[in-house]
C-alpha cells in the first residue's frame, strides 16, 4: 500500500483568537481577555486593562490627604470602606496619633461588614458567571442589608467615604449596634441556603473541582494575595501577620486550603463569611465610649519619608505606599491593588482549560476592574 | 532577622549598598547593575528567602528616576525596600525582575506605561493603560492642557 | 379519497348534548368535516379545513409562546424573591405583548459579511420544525390536528430539525461567538436525541403503538408512569433530562450560555428574527411537555384510582383539555424549575452525562421494560 | 461490582444535592412574603430615605429667608473635585461697616462625588446633605445650582 501524505493543518494555524470584552458579561467590568483558541481550548490570555484607567495615583499628587480618601472608594469599590482606612491608617501612622479605641472598634465592624457584602456580591456574580442566575438575586438581595446599615450610618451605600484622617467623619447611627446583631442573626439562617443551592450541587462540583490549579509557590510568585491566595495554601492575612485596628484583639482563624483550585477558592470565600460574622459578634457589643474622631489640624502636613500601610481587603492585600515631602500634597502615591497581581496570573492558571472553565476561574479570582486600572 | 542582622546581611552580599533604617522597614538603595544580583540572590539565599514581591513602585524624583521594591519573606516574614534609580531621564534602562517574581511582570509593564521606565530582559514590555500617543503621566515633568486642569 | 386530517379515529356520536364536546371533540370535527364536505367540492372542502387547521395552530401557537414567556418570567421572579413583571396590565399580564412590539419595531440589523440568505432563513427553520411538531399533539379527545399511525417517531424526527436552523444561525453570522454556540448545538443535539428516543421507546414498548392517539388511549386504565412500575419512572426522568437538553435550556443552555458567548448562536440577530428565536425556544418547550404530558402522564387521560368510582367519576368530570393543559404545565414547571436553580453545565461534562450516565441507563431500562412487557408484569 | 455500586452511588448522590438545591428555590416560589421587590415610583410617597444619606448638597434657609454661609470659602478649598465656587460681594453692614458676604455659592451637582468634606469642614455649618435622590435632568446646565436663595441674608450672630 502507498503511503499517502496526511495534510493537516498545523496547530499554529488552528488557533484563533476571541475577544471576551471589554463589553462581556463574564468580566464584570470593562476588562478585555484576548483569548486565544483552539476548538474550546484556551490556549492564552493576554488581558488588556485600561480602558477606565482614571490616573488615581497622579490625581493624589495635587490633593490633600482628607481629599484622597474619597478616591479610594472608586478603586475598589466593593470594598470601599477598607481602601479608606488603609489611606487614614497609613496617613495616622505617619502623624504618629493615638486612636481611641472606639474608633478602632467600629473601624474593624466595618471592614469586616464590607468585607461579607463584598463575598456577597461575588457570590452572587460567581453563580451567575456557573448559569445559576438565582443566585445572584439571592446574594443581592442579602447584600442589600449590609447597605441598609451603610446607609443609615455612613450616608452612603457603596462608595462609604466614612473614615477621615484622625478618626470616622460622623459617630455611629443609634440603631447601628440593633442592625448589625439583626443581620448577623438572619445571616446565618441563610447562609446555609448558599451551600445548598450552590456549594453541595454536583453541578457545581464538577465546574470548579481542579480547575484552574495555583500552586503556593505560584501564588506567592505572582503576588496572589486574598481568599485566592489562602485557598492555595499561601498565609497572606494582613489580619494576622500585622494587626491593624481592633484586629490584634479579636479570636479568628485564617482560612487556609491547599487545594488552589476553583472550589477551594469558593469555600474560602464562604468560610471567611462565617470568619467575619464571628469578629463582629465578639466586637459588636464591646464598643467602647469615647470620641469619634480625634481633633486633627485644618491642613495636615505628613512629615518627610515613606510610608506603606497595608490592609486585607476582600480582595487582598493592599498597600497604600505614600512619598512625602512634607508638603499637605503627596510627592508620590501608589496603591498596590490586589486585583492586580491576581489578574496577572489569570493567563497561568486558565490556559489549558476550556472557555467555560475561563469564565469559572475568572469569577473565583474575583477581580474588580477600577482597583486594576486605577 | 530583624532589621540590622538584614542591614549586615545585604551588605556581605551587595556592592556598596545605602542602607538606611527607615521607621517601617529597611530601606537599600542600590546602583541599577547590581540590582539584578542582589535581588536574585535575596530570593535564592536560604537565610533571606525574600520570595514575595508585595509592591514594585516607579518614582520619579525630579531630577532621577527610581523603581522601589518592597520585598517580603513568607518564611521569615521580614521586609526590606529595595530601590534603585537612575538619572538617565531620556532612556532609563533597568534589569527587569521577571524572572525572580512572576508578578513583576505586570507591575514593570505599568511602571513603564506611567514613567517610561524601560526593563531589560522583560517577556512582554508593551504600555499597560494607556496607548502610544500619551506621554508618561506620573512624570513631574508631564504637562497636559486637556485632561488636566488645576484651579 | 381525502386526507383525513380531522379526527382519524372516532366513532360518530352525533346525538350528544352541546356541552359534552368539552369531553369529546371528535363529534365537532366530524360534523364540520360533514358541513364543509355537503358545501363545497372535496377539493376545496380540504383546503378549507387545512386553513382553518393552519390558522387555529398559528393562533395557539402565538398564545401559548407569549404566556409562556410571561411564566417563565413571573416564576423564576418568584424563586427569586422578585415580583416580575408588573407594570404593564394587572400583575403585568401585557408585559410580554408590549415585548412582542417592542420587538416588531426594532429594526433588523444587517450583519457585515455575513451569509445573508442563510442568515435570514435560519430563524424561519426554527421556527417551521416547532410549528411542524405541534401539529401531531393530541390536545383532547379527537382534538388532533394530524393523527399519524407513526406519531412518535414524526415528531421526534420534526423536533430535531430545528437544530439546523440553529446551525445556519450561527455559521452565517460571522461571529466566533455564534458558530461556538451552534456548533455546542449541534453536539449536544445529536447526543441527547438518543436519549430522548429510547426514552419514549421504552413507553412504546409498554403501549405497543406508535401512534399518540392510540398510546393515550392505552392509558385509560392507569398512567404509564404508574403502569410500567420503575422503568417508565426511570424512563421519565431521563426524558426530562434529554428533553431539557434538546431545548437548549436550564442547566444545558450551553448554546447560548451568556456568561460565556454572550447570546450564543442568536448573538447578531435583531428584532423580530430575534423573537422567532425566542418564541421557537418556548414552543420547543411546550412541545416536549406535551409528549412527556402525553407519553408518561396519560396525555388528556383523567386520573383514576383503581377502583374508587366516586373519585374517578370527580376525575373524569373536568374536561380532557383541562387534564392536557395541567400535565404539561406541570412539565413545563419542572423545566423551570430545573434552569433556575442549577448552575450550567461544561460542554465535555454535557456529553459525558448523556454518553456515560444517561445512554447505558436507557439501554437497560429498555431491555427491563421489554422484560417486564413480555412476563406480563406490568399492570 | 464495587463500580457499579460506586457508579450507582455517585448518581444517587448527584441527584440528592440537586434536589436539595430545587428545595431552596422552591420554598421561596411558594413563599410570596419573602418577596423583596420595591415597587419604586409608586411607593414615592411613603418612601423614607435615612437621614444621613447624602442626596445633595444644600443650605438650609430658615423661615426669615436667612442662611449660615459667611463666604469663607473653606468648602471651596476642601472640595477635591471643584464642586463649589463661591462669588463674594462686599456690602455695608447697618453699623456703616463694610463686610465681605457671599453673592452665589455655587454647586455642580454633576461633579460632587459626595465626599462630604464640605458639609464637615464648614465652620458654620451652613451647609447640609438633602434627602433628595432624584437628581435626572435633561439638561446638563441644570445641575448648576445656587444653593443661597435670592435674596437671602447671612443669619444674625454668625461670623
Amino acid at each position: 500500500m502507498e503511503e499517502k501524505e496526511i495534510i493537516t493543518t498545523p496547530d499554529e494555524l488552528q488557533e484563533y483568537f476571541i475577544n471576551m470584552g471589554p463589553q462581556h458579561p463574564s468580566t464584570h467590568g470593562v476588562l478585555r481577555l484576548l483569548v486565544s483558541l483552539r476548538g474550546e481550548m484556551v490556549k492564552s490570555i493576554q488581558p488588556h486593562v485600561g480602558y477606565i484607567h482614571s490616573g488615581i495615583e497622579k490625581m493624589c499628587e495635587s490633593l490633600t490627604y482628607p481629599q484622597i480618601i474619597h478616591l479610594t472608594d472608586r478603586m475598589d469599590y466593593i470594598s470601599a470602606h477598607i481602601n479608606n482606612e488603609a489611606v487614614c491608617l497609613n496617613v495616622e501612622k505617619a502623624l504618629e496619633i493615638d486612636i481611641p479605641e472606639r474608633i478602632k472598634v467600629i473601624r474593624t465592624i466595618m471592614s469586616e461588614l464590607t468585607r461579607i457584602q463584598s463575598h456577597q456580591l461575588w457570590w452572587a456574580c460567581f453563580g451567575m458567571d456557573l448559569g445559576g442566575l438565582t443566585c445572584f438575586f439571592y446574594g443581592l438581595r442579602d447584600r442589600e442589608k449590609i447597605l441598609d446599615i451603610f446607609e443609615e450610618t455612613c450616608g452612603g451605600r457603596m462608595i462609604v467615604s466614612y473614615n477621615c484622617p484622625g478618626g470616622l467623619m460622623y459617630d455611629i447611627h443609634p440603631n447601628f449596634q440593633k442592625r448589625v446583631k439583626d443581620f448577623i442573626k438572619y445571616f446565618r439562617k441563610i447562609l446555609p441556603e448558599y451551600d445548598q443551592l450552590l456549594t453541595g450541587n454536583v453541578i457545581f462540583h464538577e465546574r470548579t473541582k481542579g480547575i484552574g490549579k495555583l500552586t503556593r509557590e505560584d501564588a506567592i510568585s505572582f503576588g496572589v494575595t486574598g481568599p485566592t491566595g489562602r485557598a492555595s495554601g499561601f498565609s497572606c492575612d494582613v489580619r494576622k501577620h500585622e494587626p491593624y485596628s481592633a484586629y490584634d484583639r479579636v479570636q479568628f482563624k485564617e482560612i487556609l486550603f491547599t487545594e488552589g483550585d476553583t472550589f477551594s477558592r469558593y469555600v474560602a470565600r464562604i468560610e471567611e463569611m462565617w470568619e467575619s460574622m464571628n469578629i463582629i459578634e465578639q466586637l459588636i457589643d464591646n464598643i467602647p465610649e469615647g470620641p469619634f474622631a480625634v481633633k486633627m489640624k485644618p491642613i495636615i502636613k505628613l512629615p518627610e519619608g515613606e510610608f506603606y500601610q497595608r490592609v486585607e481587603t476582600a480582595r487582598g492585600e493592599l498597600g497604600v505606599y505614600i512619598i512625602s515631602d512634607g508638603n499637605k500634597n503627596p510627592y508620590r502615591v501608589k496603591f498596590r491593588s490586589p486585583n492586580f497581581s491576581n489578574l496577572s496570573v489569570l493567563n497561568h492558571i486558565a490556559s489549558g482549560f476550556k472557555i467555560a472553565d475561563l469564565v469559572a476561574i475568572g469569577g473565583s479570582l474575583d477581580l474588580i476592574i477600577p482597583d486594576i486600572d486605577r | 532577622m530583624d532589621k540590622t542582622q538584614l542591614g549586615d546581611f545585604i551588605r556581605s552580599i551587595a556592592q556598596n549598598p545605602e542602607i538606611k533604617e527607615g521607621k517601617q522597614y529597611l530601606e537599600v538603595t542600590v546602583h541599577p547593575s547590581g540590582l539584578y544580583q542582589l535581588a536574585r540572590q535575596l530570593k535564592e539565599k536560604e537565610e533571606a528567602q525574600f520570595d514575595f514581591l508585595f509592591c514594585l513602585s516607579g518614582i520619579d524624583y525630579g531630577a532621577d528616576l527610581g523603581v522601589i521594591y518592597h520585598l517580603r519573606s513568607t518564611v521569615y516574614d521580614h521586609t526590606v525596600v529595595l530601590k534603585t534609580r537612575t538619572s538617565d531621564r531620556q532612556n532609563p534602562l533597568l534589569d527587569s525582575v521577571t524572572d525572580i517574581w512572576q508578578t513583576a511582570e505586570f507591575h514593570e509593564r505599568e511602571v513603564y506605561d506611567l514613567l517610561g521606565i524601560k526593563f531589560k530582559n522583560h517577556p512582554d514590555l508593551r504600555r499597560l493603560f494607556l496607548d502610544n500617543s500619551w506621554g508618561f503621566p506620573l512624570r513631574k515633568d508631564y504637562v497636559d492642557d486637556v485632561n488636566i486642569v488645576t484651579k | 379519497m381525502l386526507p383525513d386530517i380531522v379526527a382519524l379515529n372516532t366513532s360518530p356520536s352525533l346525538s350528544v348534548p352541546w356541552w359534552k364536546v368539552v369531553y369529546d371533540f371528535s363529534s365537532l370535527t366530524e360534523s364540520i368535516d360533514k358541513g364543509l364536505h355537503n358545501a363545497m367540492s372535496p377539493f376545496w372542502s380540504t383546503v378549507t379545513e387545512l386553513l382553518i387547521i393552519g390558522v387555529l395552530i398559528l393562533l395557539f401557537y402565538a398564545l401559548v409562546g407569549l404566556f409562556l414567556v410571561y411564566a417563565e418570567r413571573k416564576v423564576c421572579a418568584f424563586m427569586q424573591n422578585r415580583l416580575g413583571p408588573n407594570r404593564v396590565g394587572p400583575f403585568g399580564i401585557f408585559q410580554t405583548i408590549a415585548d412582542l412590539f417592542k420587538l416588531l419595531f426594532k429594526e433588523l440589523v444587517p450583519i457585515k459579511n455575513a451569509d445573508g440568505f442563510l442568515f435570514n432563513l435560519a430563524p424561519f427553520i426554527v421556527i417551521i420544525a416547532s410549528f411542524m411538531a405541534i401539529a401531531a399533539i393530541p390536545f383532547a379527545k379527537g382534538l388532533h390536528a394530524i393523527d399519524l399511525n407513526i406519531g412518535v417517531l414524526y415528531v421526534i424526527a420534526v423536533s430535531a430539525m430545528g437544530v439546523i436552523g440553529v446551525l445556519l444561525a450561527g455559521w452565517s453570522s460571522n461571529n466566533k461567538y455564534s458558530l461556538i454556540g451552534a456548533m455546542r448545538s449541534g453536539a449536544q443535539i445529536v447526543s441527547y436525541e438518543l436519549s430522548v428516543g429510547l426514552s419514549i421507546i421504552t413507553i412504546v414498548i409498554l403501549a405497543g403503538s406508535m401512534q399518540l392517539s392510540e398510546i393515550v388511549e392505552a392509558q385509560r386504565a392507569g398512567w404509564f408512569i404508574f403502569k410500567g412500575h420503575i422503568p417508565a419512572f426511570i424512563a421519565f426522568i431521563i426524558f426530562l433530562i434529554s428533553s431539557t437538553a434538546e431545548t437548549n435550556r436550564g442547566p444545558f443552555d450551553l448554546a447560548e450560555a451568556e456568561s460565556e458567548l454572550t447570546a450564543g448562536y442568536h448573538t447578531e440577530y435583531s428584532g423580530i428574527k430575534f423573537a422567532f428565536f425566542f418564541l421557537a425556544e418556548y414552543i420547543n418547550m411546550f412541545i416536549v411537555a406535551s409528549i412527556a404530558a402525553t407519553v408518561f402522564l396519560g396525555g388528556w387521560m383523567p386520573f383514576h384510582v383503581g377502583h374508587w368510582d366516586g373519585f374517578n367519576h370527580v376525575m373524569d368530570f373536568i374536561p380532557p383539555f383541562v387534564w392536557y393543559i395541567g400535565k404539561t404545565f406541570f412539565v413545563i414547571f419542572l423545566m423551570m424549575w430545573f434552569k433556575w436553580t442549577f448552575p450550567r453545565l461544561r460542554i465535555d461534562q454535557l456529553l459525558t452525562l448523556e454518553w456515560k450516565y444517561l445512554l447505558p441507563i436507557n439501554l437497560v431500562n429498555v431491555l427491563i421494560m421489554a422484560f417486564i412487557v413480555l412476563m406480563g408484569w406490568h399492570f | 461490582m464495587r463500580s457499579i455500586i460506586n457508579y450507582l452511588k455517585e448518581i444517587i448522590f448527584g441527584v440528592w444535592s440537586l434536589l436539595k438545591g430545587m428545595k431552596v428555590t422552591g420554598s421561596y416560589f411558594f413563599r410570596p412574603g419573602t418577596i423583596v421587590t420595591q415597587k419604586y415610583p409608586s411607593n414615592r410617597k411613603d418612601l423614607v430615605m435615612f437621614d444621613r444619606f447624602k442626596g445633595e448638597v444644600v443650605m438650609p434657609h430658615n423661615e426669615k429667608n436667612e442662611h449660615k454661609c459667611t463666604g469663607c470659602g473653606i468648602c471651596e478649598i476642601n472640595c477635591p473635585n471643584g464642586t463649589i465656587e463661591i462669588i463674594s460681594k462686599t456690602i455695608v453692614t447697618e453699623d456703616g461697616k463694610k463686610k465681605r458676604a457671599i453673592d452665589k455659592h455655587i454647586y455642580r451637582l454633576g461633579m460632587c462625588t459626595f465626599c462630604a468634606l464640605c458639609v464637615k469642614t464648614c465652620p458654620s455649618n451652613a451647609l447640609a446633605f438633602s434627602q433628595k435622590f432624584e437628581h435626572a435632568v435633561f439638561n446638563r446646565a441644570h445641575l448648576i445650582k445656587t444653593l443661597n436663595k435670592p435674596g437671602s441674608q447671612l443669619m444674625k450672630g454668625v461670623e
